[in-house]
């Protein structure tokens, strides 16, 4: 079913491994995201996902189609590029809305706005 | 010989990267605040989108990468709209 | 593989029809939305399944029903998704415009009696 | 010049994904990513992004370098972190710093950088005060972090300048 | 020459859809120039649609490309074909008509209600028109969603609480009927390997028991899917109250709609489930006699129930279109051709009916100011109260509309000697012709049922019309005399011109319709015809 | 000759209506003239029907139904025409003066005219159905002149009551004919008449003639449907006395005769028709006594003297039908008579009401004794017409025809009416023009104007005269009449005056003197002034059939409608996936479906698990979607998510991608709407659900259920089962070679069936337009016009603190973000290109194209706000939509300049310098259209709706801004 065992033993070894690394680097930050108590720690596990997975992930495609079709040609950059960029802002607006929401349920958990002091009952 | 070790492998890798996707449903369903539901959508596409580039490498087949891109690319835009949602209650002002 | 998707497309289909039943015009929305995935995977599978086949040719090359899965349900799933998608929109609109004039979301545009 | 390309950097960036997603260098391809780009910054132009003047190309690389080596040292890190979670709760916790860039893009940067960093997110930042409040997962390493950031600082002040 | 007359069978798609597409962008000030441009399209269409029924009354062979017309010049069953015949030549032209009444109709005041209002008409017309013509199943999926799409738009029209309660159902259960539309045709493509209904035609007989069964259940689900829209009992409540929500002249279109699933039923009937279909001949019949019957019963209840004329007209709708399903479901082949004159003569009424109750009640003293309350409720002209054309209060606009009142109570009641009576007199002539050649065929229970519920039918829209028309016109004697402006009742007086013209020319009328339901009971002709149907070209 | 005969009343009726409605004189000498015209060509017809004759014409109308213009007139048809035409134009002429001034008579005399014709076209059709169509239009006609008073609720109920009974029996005798039709094999009178035989043979002769008796009966007001006669009488005089004396009810006694040689003489019709007549013959008489109203003994009167021509006819013997045709014209001509007579009374005194009037005989002399010598002739008095009939029938009575109970008692009801009848003829005299001068009457009475006295002198005149000389006067036209009904079975019969003394003469005799000494003694009880007749007052048939009416055209049908149809929204839905259900279900049961083995292979272990959350996304979604939208939302995602993921991972990249973009659209444009939801009912505690929601719920679960195990039997079933040949080898072996592209789904989305694509971007459009117009009528609930909860907050913390600026919150949340959303506009944009060019080789498309450059804008939108962007960016959706829409149709209509047809794909590479080889595939151009409409409707509708949050707080203060702006 796939011409993967066109790649020559090196090339193989290499994709595996690099494959198998970024999928475990992705389950641990999902892992992360299952086992870490409050929802700002939870905010970390994803980058793990979003760095250390998609790089090895798109690292081992890159190789694998680089090797088969030889030609030095890497399109996965693009997603490591694009997920790297995208992602903070996902995360910065996921943050700051928890913050807002935060200070305004449960003000005493969550640091103030930094610069003047938050009412705690701003209605 | 390689080929069963590369298809275990392979196997291994999308396994790992569905209970990956498993753990983020786990987030989605366990909440408890919304912002905790969106960031396990959030991670579901990033970890689908990884599982379709491992689909890509086990077939050896490079259509199959568009898809990712795209959510590579367009994927955090329902992210970032719930995350205004939560943070203002409208996503277009 | 037909086996589990199969059972998906089952589910879907239930819970879209279950939410279909249900009285909120979110929850008509939802199930209409969820109801389409399910029928753009039946469609999808009348072309029997198949892996690694997808129907683009090499170029210049001719295709066959060996080496490359039906296209034919696919073609006809994108239409659908596109038509469902209008739909859903339009749906959506309507459920609002609803909501703004009877001031409910039930269905019926107004709260049933005794319930 | 500037009329025919407003944004020199990203026409140039467009043109390399343009290249990237074709797969292929040939002159038809460039021609028409070289187009599209142009088109493209056009229309960028109505919607006024804020510019910077990027100085000091070598220094960037330099730069680059530090942040993946930083990257894949914080992976491991918090991977670590989150494996032994069970048994040892992390210690996380709000970190405010001063953080005196003002260069919208420069900042945008930063906090690219900092959240593909696993550790540290970036959660808000006051323009007037400039202050920026951000989440680390160990604050063990709180000091570490605030000096990296410095560093981040000064490195992103050279190059946008 | 003869190529480019070829080119006539996509007209009735192509212009309204190219006119629709270069109205979109004309500011919404410019209402009348829309309506012109419209209305001059519609009538193309509408000419084009008389010279095809003229060549189709000469029969397939005077068709250009024997009526077959091959999109992108792929044959069947591989392409998309558009297939025309007397059937939908007929369809065709009974939907331009109604849309060019509309339309003017609408030009007095009703467009300018809201936004888009003559893109509407024109996608909704392309869309009718596709659905009659294609020969693909798939491909008259996409032109259901587009003539339902339009017809949504053009429910709420107006917008207004009213319209958008009734919209939301409307939607709601249409989109639930579209889905299982979409499982049927994927469940016949799956086992079939066609999506041509002539192909399908040819290929039923020879499939084995497990596919038959398949495709049966297939062709059930799209049998739902049409009978939601043709309004068959229990699947069609959403339909009077639709109705009568909608504005006259969408209203008046929509007469139109409930047809389309009727000629879907028909065509798909006596063309995959005719003889020819082996052991799936005549699928679904009972359940359509049953439905139908039911569907008159129900429908001649609500007709007597009914206190506004909108619902009245609603349930007139599902009378008409109980009526036709039950004789499909009858099954007599001496039928057919009186239930298409049947099928003509009503939805001229109904649409008629529909222009003419806004009129009529506009007048109504006592129920001025529950118009007023009901225009609050519609939302109508709240933003958009432009300088309203001066409603000349004809001499005799009472008489005027009394008269039209009356034609339309004769022909809903099918009472003579106008076309109503002829269509149903037709429609028994043949039921009780059926055996008669055969003494030992006697007439069926069934047959009594149908007869019994025709005449009570009739005889409740006589009631009901009765009823309405002396509250209306001879009881309110000291009402307002409404301010009417000629293009408003010309459409109404056309249409009904259009039902004398039917009654006066019965003759010929019935000779089409005759020749029509030979057609219809020759499905092998037709897939022939479609199947081997030359390209154009070398390609 | 017949049609100009038929066609003069039309034609005067739609002429008249032209005649100025203050033209009383020239109207009424117009119709008169049309009368008089017909009555002369009837009258000039004589010599061709004589001796059996007979006239036809025909005129094809529906040959294929056998349906024609058949006029056919034999002598029975002649006499009616004669009479109907004579007295017809002896009504005008009273109506003349009969309609007051202001009264629109061209309407009047318009209807009364086409209602002549009708009553011509009945007597003279020589096609069954043709009669039903002029028995219907005497119907409506009938209705309109009844009515034609309308302000008077008398009248309004009057002709509802007559069209609604009368139009049944027309409506049941058409049906009846219609069954003659089948059994004859035609509908023509001529072989109609010539098979009698095998009408009454046929198995369906009893429903025939019940059916066929119905509409007789009722047209002819036989008991028990006699009720509607009496309240036709709110129809101005003239028309009554039309109505009851030669037309109308004369109908069904016509068609009886008509029928006669055919349906007559057996048992059956011996025992409806005789029972019939009989009750009516003396229930009329009787009812007649006890009427105040002159016009309702009249009336009255009309039901009994019908119920004798009924009995006449139905005795089966030639001779009684002979005396049926001459009691006919008898009484038509003595009830002309008198209702004029009644007429006039009321026109001079100005009430009909006996009890008010009293010796009128002083005022009115002449009508006086006119009057009184037409009663005499109804009473049946000798040397009057009336007198000649009424033996006739005494006669037949004690004929023994057939051995039973009515044949018994025949003679005994008959006499017994008679003398009723003598009694109300002699109230109807003396308690008019005899007794006391009239007290207080509205008007002082005196004798009409000249002219309108004439038609009455007239009539009597005929009485006498008929009376006297019957032999010489009628004789030769009542031969003519009866031959051509009875043919060759025309018994000998003699008109003479006197027969000698024989049993009906003193059966006369018994009736007279009865009747006068009934009249004494009831007297008193008359002069009581009760209205009506004792016991029977209170069974009064009008009100019960007004009640049955009711009750069921209303009441019943309101309670059966709301039982059987329901206007809410859930049970259609149950309805529909129920049928749904069942009808899937019942070819799967009957062709006995099995479930195939289950063959677990190459079940990867990754696509289950997957599935495995699709399911619990599924599930979820529809667990939540009552009490956390948000939850239900990012639920929907997941299930999409999966949904998409499948699609690539079995050969579909094209599908994954579009599903993926329409998904992320989805879920914004949800979001969008969300605001505008009121807030979700709270969860309740599960021991507060009652029952029957529970049960609801749990019905709903078990129906989702079966739906969704009947989808995954059939899946599975079709699945595993080996693919047939398929159209689709056709596609993969050409879509390069004649489509010019790799990606066959592309080829087959722009190319081979790319009309669905054009029906498909059509559809978008609409819906877009629709969005758009439902939208600028858009008004928010008063609940979500105030801006979020969360923003208020915000707003309120700017404002609070004085070294902020209101809008910092949120322009602090965006500032970084937006930095970086605003780069991805170009970003999205060389991604939408890219899609856009390799979709007719590799995975994309026109579709795919357009709705990622939409989300493009849709971030700016997100980033910026609505302002920001419209300050920036000039977005025109609606011209990119009409722009997309026509350059797709015209690449179709492009290939007609080859000679193709609509939509061929014309496929060449040019070679370029520098570029190299380009594809110039006409379906790109196609594509380009795609693009472009999708593009312009999504971002309509997306920037429609979120329109609504700039607008919705304003919507009073500016609407015709934001409306622009959205129409830009
Ligand atoms: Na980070
Ligand atoms: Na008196």
């Amino acid at each position: 079913m796939s011409h993967l065992t066109d790649l020559p033993a090196w090339a193989a070894i290499a994709v595996c491994g690099l494959l198998l690394l970024g999928a475990a680097m992705t389950l641990i930050g999902s892992i992360g995201l299952l086992r870490l108590p409050t929802f700002y720690d939870r905010l970390h596990a994803p980058t793990i996902t979003t760095s250390g997975g998609t790089i090895l992930v798109c690292l081992a495609s890159m190789l694998c189609f680089a090797v088969l079709q030889s030609r030095w040609i890497f399109h996965e950059v693009l997603i490591i590029v694009f997920i790297t960029v995208t992602t903070p802002v996902t995360l910065m607006l996921l943050g700051q809305a928890s913050l807002y929401r935060h200070r305004f349920e449960k003000p005493q958990d969550v640091p103030v706005k930094p610069g003047p002091p938050a009412r705690a009952d701003p209605d | 010989m390689t080929e069963l070790a590369i298809l275990w492998s392979i196997l291994l890798a999308q396994v790992m990267l569905a209970l990956a996707m498993a753990f983020a449903l786990y987030r989605i369903v366990k909440g408890p605040h919304a912002q905790d539901r969106v960031l396990g959508l959030d991670t579901l596409y990033i970890n689908a989108m990884l599982m379709l580039v491992a689909f890509g490498i086990r077939t050896a087949n490079t259509v199959y990468f568009e898809t990712a891109l795209i959510i590579a690319l367009l994927g955090f835009v329902s992210s970032i709209a719930f995350a205004k949602f939560l943070m203002r209650g409208e996503i277009i002002e | 593989m037909e086996l589990i998707l199969s059972a998906g497309i089952g589910a879907l289909t239930a819970s879209g029809v279950y939410l279909l039943l249900r009285p909120r015009t979110y929850q008509v929305i939802i199930g209409l939305s969820l109801l389409s995935y399910a029928v753009n995977l039946f469609i999808f599978g009348m072309g029997r399944l198949r892996v690694n086949a997808p129907p683009i040719l090499q170029p210049g090359g001719i295709g066959d029903l060996a080496h490359h899965t039906d296209p034919v349900p696919q073609a006809l799933v994108l239409t659908a998704i596109v038509i469902g998608f209008a739909m859903t929109a339009l749906f959506l609109v309507v459920i609002l415009a609803s909501r703004g004039f009877t001031g409910t979301d039930h269905v019926d545009g107004r709260e049933p009696r005794g319930d | 010049m500037r009329t025919w390309f407003p944004y020199p950097l990203l026409s140039t960036a467009l043109l390399l994904m343009w290249l990237l997603l074709r797969q292929s260098v040939a002159p038809g391809t460039i021609l028409v990513g070289i187009v599209l780009s142009t088109i493209l910054a056009w229309v960028m132009l109505k919607l006024q992004p804020p510019r910077s003047h990027l100085r000091r190309l070598g220094h960037m690389a330099s730069f680059g370098l530090h942040v993946v080596a930083d990257i894949a040292r914080s992976n491991i890190a918090v991977a670590r972190l989150i494996l032994r979670s069970r048994r040892q709760p992390v210690r996380s916790g709000f970190l405010s710093v001063d953080l005196d860039i003002e260069d919208e893009n420069a900042l945008a940067l930063l906090a690219c950088i900092l959240t593909a960093t696993p550790g540290t997110a970036w959660l808000e930042h006051d323009r007037r005060k400039k202050k920026l409040l951000f989440h680390i997962l160990d604050m063990d390493n709180a000091n570490a972090w605030r000096q990296t950031l410095a560093r981040y600082e000064a490195s992103l002040k050279e190059i946008f300048r | 020459m003869t190529e480019w007359l070829h080119h006539l069978l996509i007209l009735p798609i192509l212009v309204p859809l190219a006119v629709a597409a270069a109205l979109v962008p004309i500011n919404e000030r410019e209402r009348t120039l829309k309506g012109s441009i419209g209305f001059v399209s519609t009538l193309v269409v509408f000419v084009v649609t008389m010279i095809l029924m003229r060549l189709a009354a000469a029969g397939e062979d005077s068709l250009p490309g024997d009526g077959v017309y091959q999109l992108g010049n792929w044959p069947a069953p591989f392409g998309i074909v558009l297939v025309l015949d007397r059937l939908s030549a007929l369809l065709l032209c009974l939907t331009s008509g109604l849309a060019l009444a509309a339309q003017v109709y609408s030009m007095a005041r009703w467009h300018t209600a809201g936004h888009h209002f003559h893109s509407l008409v024109q996608l909704l017309l392309a869309g009718l028109n596709g659905a009659f013509l294609t020969g693909d199943l798939f491909n008259l999926f996409v032109f259901f969603e587009m003539m339902l799409a339009a017809s949504y738009g053009l429910l709420l029209h107006g917008s207004g609480p009213l319209r958008v309660k009734a919209g939301l159902h409307y939607v709601a259960i249409n989109l639930a009927a579209s889905s299982l539309f979409l499982i049927g045709v994927s469940l016949i493509y799956g086992t079939t390997g066609t999506l041509n209904m002539a192909d399908l035609a040819t290929k039923l007989a020879a499939l084995t028991p497990e596919s038959r069964m398949l495709v049966e259940t297939g062709a059930a689900l799209l049998g739902i899917a049409f009978l939601v829209k043709a309004g068959m009992w229990p699947l069609g409540f959403w339909l009077p109250t639709a109705y009568a929500a909608a504005t006259p002249p969408a209203a008046a279109v929509f007469a139109i709609l409930t047809k389309v699933g009727i000629y879907i039923i028909l065509r798909l009937h006596l063309l995959v489930f005719g003889a020819a279909a082996g052991a799936s001949a005549g699928f679904g019949q009972s359940w359509l006699l049953a439905g139908g019957m039911a569907t008159i019963a129900f429908g001649a209840i609500g007709v007597l129930a009914s206190q506004a004329m909108g619902r009245l007209a609603g349930y007139s709708v599902l009378v008409s279109s109980g009526t036709l399903l039950a004789a499909i479901g009858l099954g007599h082949e001496e039928m057919l051709a009186g239930a298409l004159f049947y099928l003509v003569s009503s939805t001229l009424t109904i649409a008629a009916f529909f222009l003419l109750i806004e009129l009529v009640e506009r007048g109504r003293d006592a129920a001025a100011d529950v118009l007023a309350v009901t225009m609050e409720a519609y939302g109508d002209f709240d933003q958009d109260e432009e300088e309203e054309e001066a409603g000349v209060a004809i001499p005799g606009t009472m008489a005027v509309l009394g008269l039209c009142f009356s034609l339309c109570a004769v022909l809903m009641a099918g009472l003579p000697p106008l076309s109503g009576f002829i269509a149903k007199f037709a429609l028994l002539k043949g039921l009780f012709d059926m055996s008669a050649a055969d003494p030992a065929m006697a007439i069926s229970a069934a047959d009594w049922t149908y007869v019994t519920l025709i005449i009570l039918s009739g005889l409740a829209a006589m009631i009901a019309m009765n009823r309405i028309g002396i509250r209306t016109f001879w009881a309110s004697i000291e009402g307002t005399i409404p301010r009417v402006v000629i293009i408003e009742i010309t459409p109404v007086a056309v249409l009904l011109a259009a039902c004398l013209f039917l009654s006066f020319q019965a003759g010929p009328a019935m000779r089409y319709m005759q020749a029509t339901a030979d057609d219809l009971l020759a499905p092998a002709l037709h897939s022939e015809r479609v199947l081997s149907a030359p390209r154009a070209g070398g390609r | 000759m017949l049609t100009i005969f038929l066609l003069a009343p039309f034609g005067g009726s739609l002429l008249v209506l032209f005649f100025p409605s203050d033209q009383r004189g020239a109207t009424a000498w117009f119709a008169g003239a049309i009368a008089l015209v017909c009555f002369l060509l009837a009258a000039g017809l004589y010599p061709f029907v004589t001796a059996g004759g007979v006239l036809r014409f025909e005129l094809d109308w529906i040959p294929e139904l056998g349906l024609n213009l058949t006029l056919r007139m034999d002598g029975f048809s002649w006499l009616f025409s004669t009479l109907i035409t004579a007295i017809g134009v002896l009504v005008v002429l009273y109506a003349r003066y009969y309609m007051v001034a202001e009264d629109p008579v061209p309407r009047f005399f318009a209807l009364f005219l086409a209602f002549m014709g009708s009553m011509l076209g009945v007597v003279l059709s020589g096609n069954l159905i043709l009669l039903a169509v002029f028995w219907e239009l005497t119907s409506i006609m009938s209705f309109l002149l009844i009515g034609y008073w309308h302000h008077n609720a008398h009248a309004r109920d009057g002709a509802r009551i007559a069209l609604t009974m009368t139009g049944m029996g027309g409506l049941s005798m058409l049906i009846g004919l219609l069954l003659i039709g089948r059994v004859v094999g035609s509908y023509e009178l001529d072989a109609v008449l010539a098979s009698g035989n095998a009408i009454r043979n046929d198995p369906l002769y009893l429903p025939i003639l019940i059916l066929i008796l119905f509409g007789a009966l009722t047209k002819s007001a036989q008991f028990p449907f006699h009720f509607w006669l009496p309240h036709a009488m709110a129809a101005p005089t003239p028309v009554s006395a039309y109505l009851h004396s030669a037309t109308m009810v004369k109908a069904g006694v016509f068609l009886l005769a008509r029928l006669w040689p055919v349906m007559a003489g057996t048992e059956a019709w011996f025992w409806i028709v005789g029972l019939a007549g009989l009750s009516t013959l003396l229930l009329g008489a009787y009812f007649a006594i006890f009427q105040q109203d002159l016009k309702g003994l009249l009336a009255y009167s009309t039901i009994s003297h019908l119920g004798l021509i009924t009995v006449l006819l139905s005795l089966g013997s030639p001779l009684a039908a002979v005396a049926a045709v001459f009691h006919i014209v008898n009484h038509a001509t003595f009830k002309a008579s008198l209702f004029m007579a009644a007429g006039i009374i009321d026109h001079e005194t100005g009430t009909r009401d006996m009890r008010r009037l009293s010796g009128l005989f002083h005022y009115m002399p002449i009508t006086a004794t006119l009057a009184m010598v037409a009663s005499a002739a109804m009473a049946g008095v000798p040397l009057l017409n009336g007198f000649l009939s009424k033996e006739m029938f005494f006669a037949e009575a004690i004929e023994t025809h057939l051995v039973n109970t009515l044949d018994t008692v025949t003679p005994y009801v008959a006499t017994i009416a008679g003398m009723f009848a003598v009694t109300y003829s002699l109230r109807f005299i003396h308690s008019v023009f005899f007794g006391a001068p009239p007290a207080d009457l509205p008007k002082k009475p005196h004798e009409p104007p000249r002219w309108m006295r004439a038609p009455i002198e007239f009539l009597v005149l005929a009485c006498l005269v008929v009376g006297i000389l019957p032999g010489r006067t009628i004789g030769p036209f009542l031969d003519t009449a009866v031959v051509s009904i009875l043919g060759d079975r025309t018994p000998d019969y003699s008109l003479a005056v006197w027969h000698g003394w024989n049993v009906p003469l003193i059966m006369s005799f018994v009736a007279l003197s009865g009747g006068v000494g009934l009249y004494f003694l009831m007297r008193s009880y008359l002069a009581t002034g009760i209205e009506g007749p004792p016991v029977f007052r209170l069974l009064e048939g009008q009100r019960i059939f007004e009640r049955v009416l009711v009750t069921l055209s209303w009441k019943w049908a309101r309670s059966l409608e709301q039982r059987l149809g329901t206007r809410r929204l859930q049970p259609q839905i149950l309805l529909l996936v129920f049928l749904a259900v069942s009808a899937a279900a019942t070819p799967l049961f009957l062709r006995g479906f099995e479930l195939p083995s289950l063959v677990i292979r190459g079940v990867d272990p990754a696509f289950a698990l997957l599935w495995a959350i699709g399911i619990a996304c599924a599930v979820g979604a529809a667990y939540q979607a009552k009490f956390h939208r948000l939850f239900a939302l990012v639920l929907l995602g997941g299930a999409g998510l999966v949904t998409c993921i499948t699609f690539a991972w079995l050969s579909a990249p094209d599908l994954a991608v579009t599903q993926l973009l329409v998904e992320i659209v989805t879920t914004v444009l949800i979001l969008l709407g969300l605001r505008w939801l009121p807030k979700p009912v709270q969860k309740p505690e599960p021991e507060d659900i009652p029952f029957r929601i529970r049960f609801r719920r749990l019905r709903d679960l078990l129906l989702a259920l079966a739906a969704g195990g009947g989808m995954t039997l059939i899946a599975y079933r079709v699945m595993t089962q080996p693919a047939s040949g398929t159209v689709a080898s056709y596609f993969l072996e050409r879509a390069y070679s004649e489509g010019g592209g790799t990606n066959v789904v592309n080829v087959i989305l722009v190319d081979f069936r790319g009309f669905d694509t054009l029906g498909e971007i059509a559809v978008l459009c609409i819906v877009a337009l629709t969005v758009f117009a439902l939208l600028l009528r858009f008004r928010p609930h008063p609940d979500s016009q105030d801006i979020p909860l969360q923003q208020r907050v915000q707003n309120a913390f700017d404002d609070d603190h004085p070294d902020r600026n209101a809008g910092d919150s949120i322009a602090e949340y965006l500032h970084i973000p937006s930095a970086i959303m605003r780069w991805m506009f170009p970003v999205t944009g060389m991604l939408a290109a890219y899609l856009f060019l390799r979709g007719h080789d590799l995975p994309g498309g026109g579709f795919a194209a357009g709705i990622a450059m939409s989300i493009g804008f849709l971030l700016q939108y997100m980033s910026g706000g609505t302002r920001w962007v419209e300050e920036r960016l000039r977005i025109h959706p609606l011209r990119w939509m009409s722009l997309g829409l026509l350059v797709a149709a015209a690449t179709g209509i492009g290939s007609w300049l080859f000679g193709h047809p609509f939509l061929t794909s014309h496929s060449q590479y040019a070679t370029l310098p520098i570029i190299g080889k380009v594809p110039l595939a006409s379906a790109i151009l196609f594509d380009l259209g795609v693009f472009s409409l999708v593009l312009g409707a999504t971002v309509l509708i997306l920037i429609a709706l979120a329109h609504q949050s700039v607008r919705a707080p304003r919507a009073h203060a500016r609407p015709a801004r934001t409306e622009r702006e959205a129409a830009q």
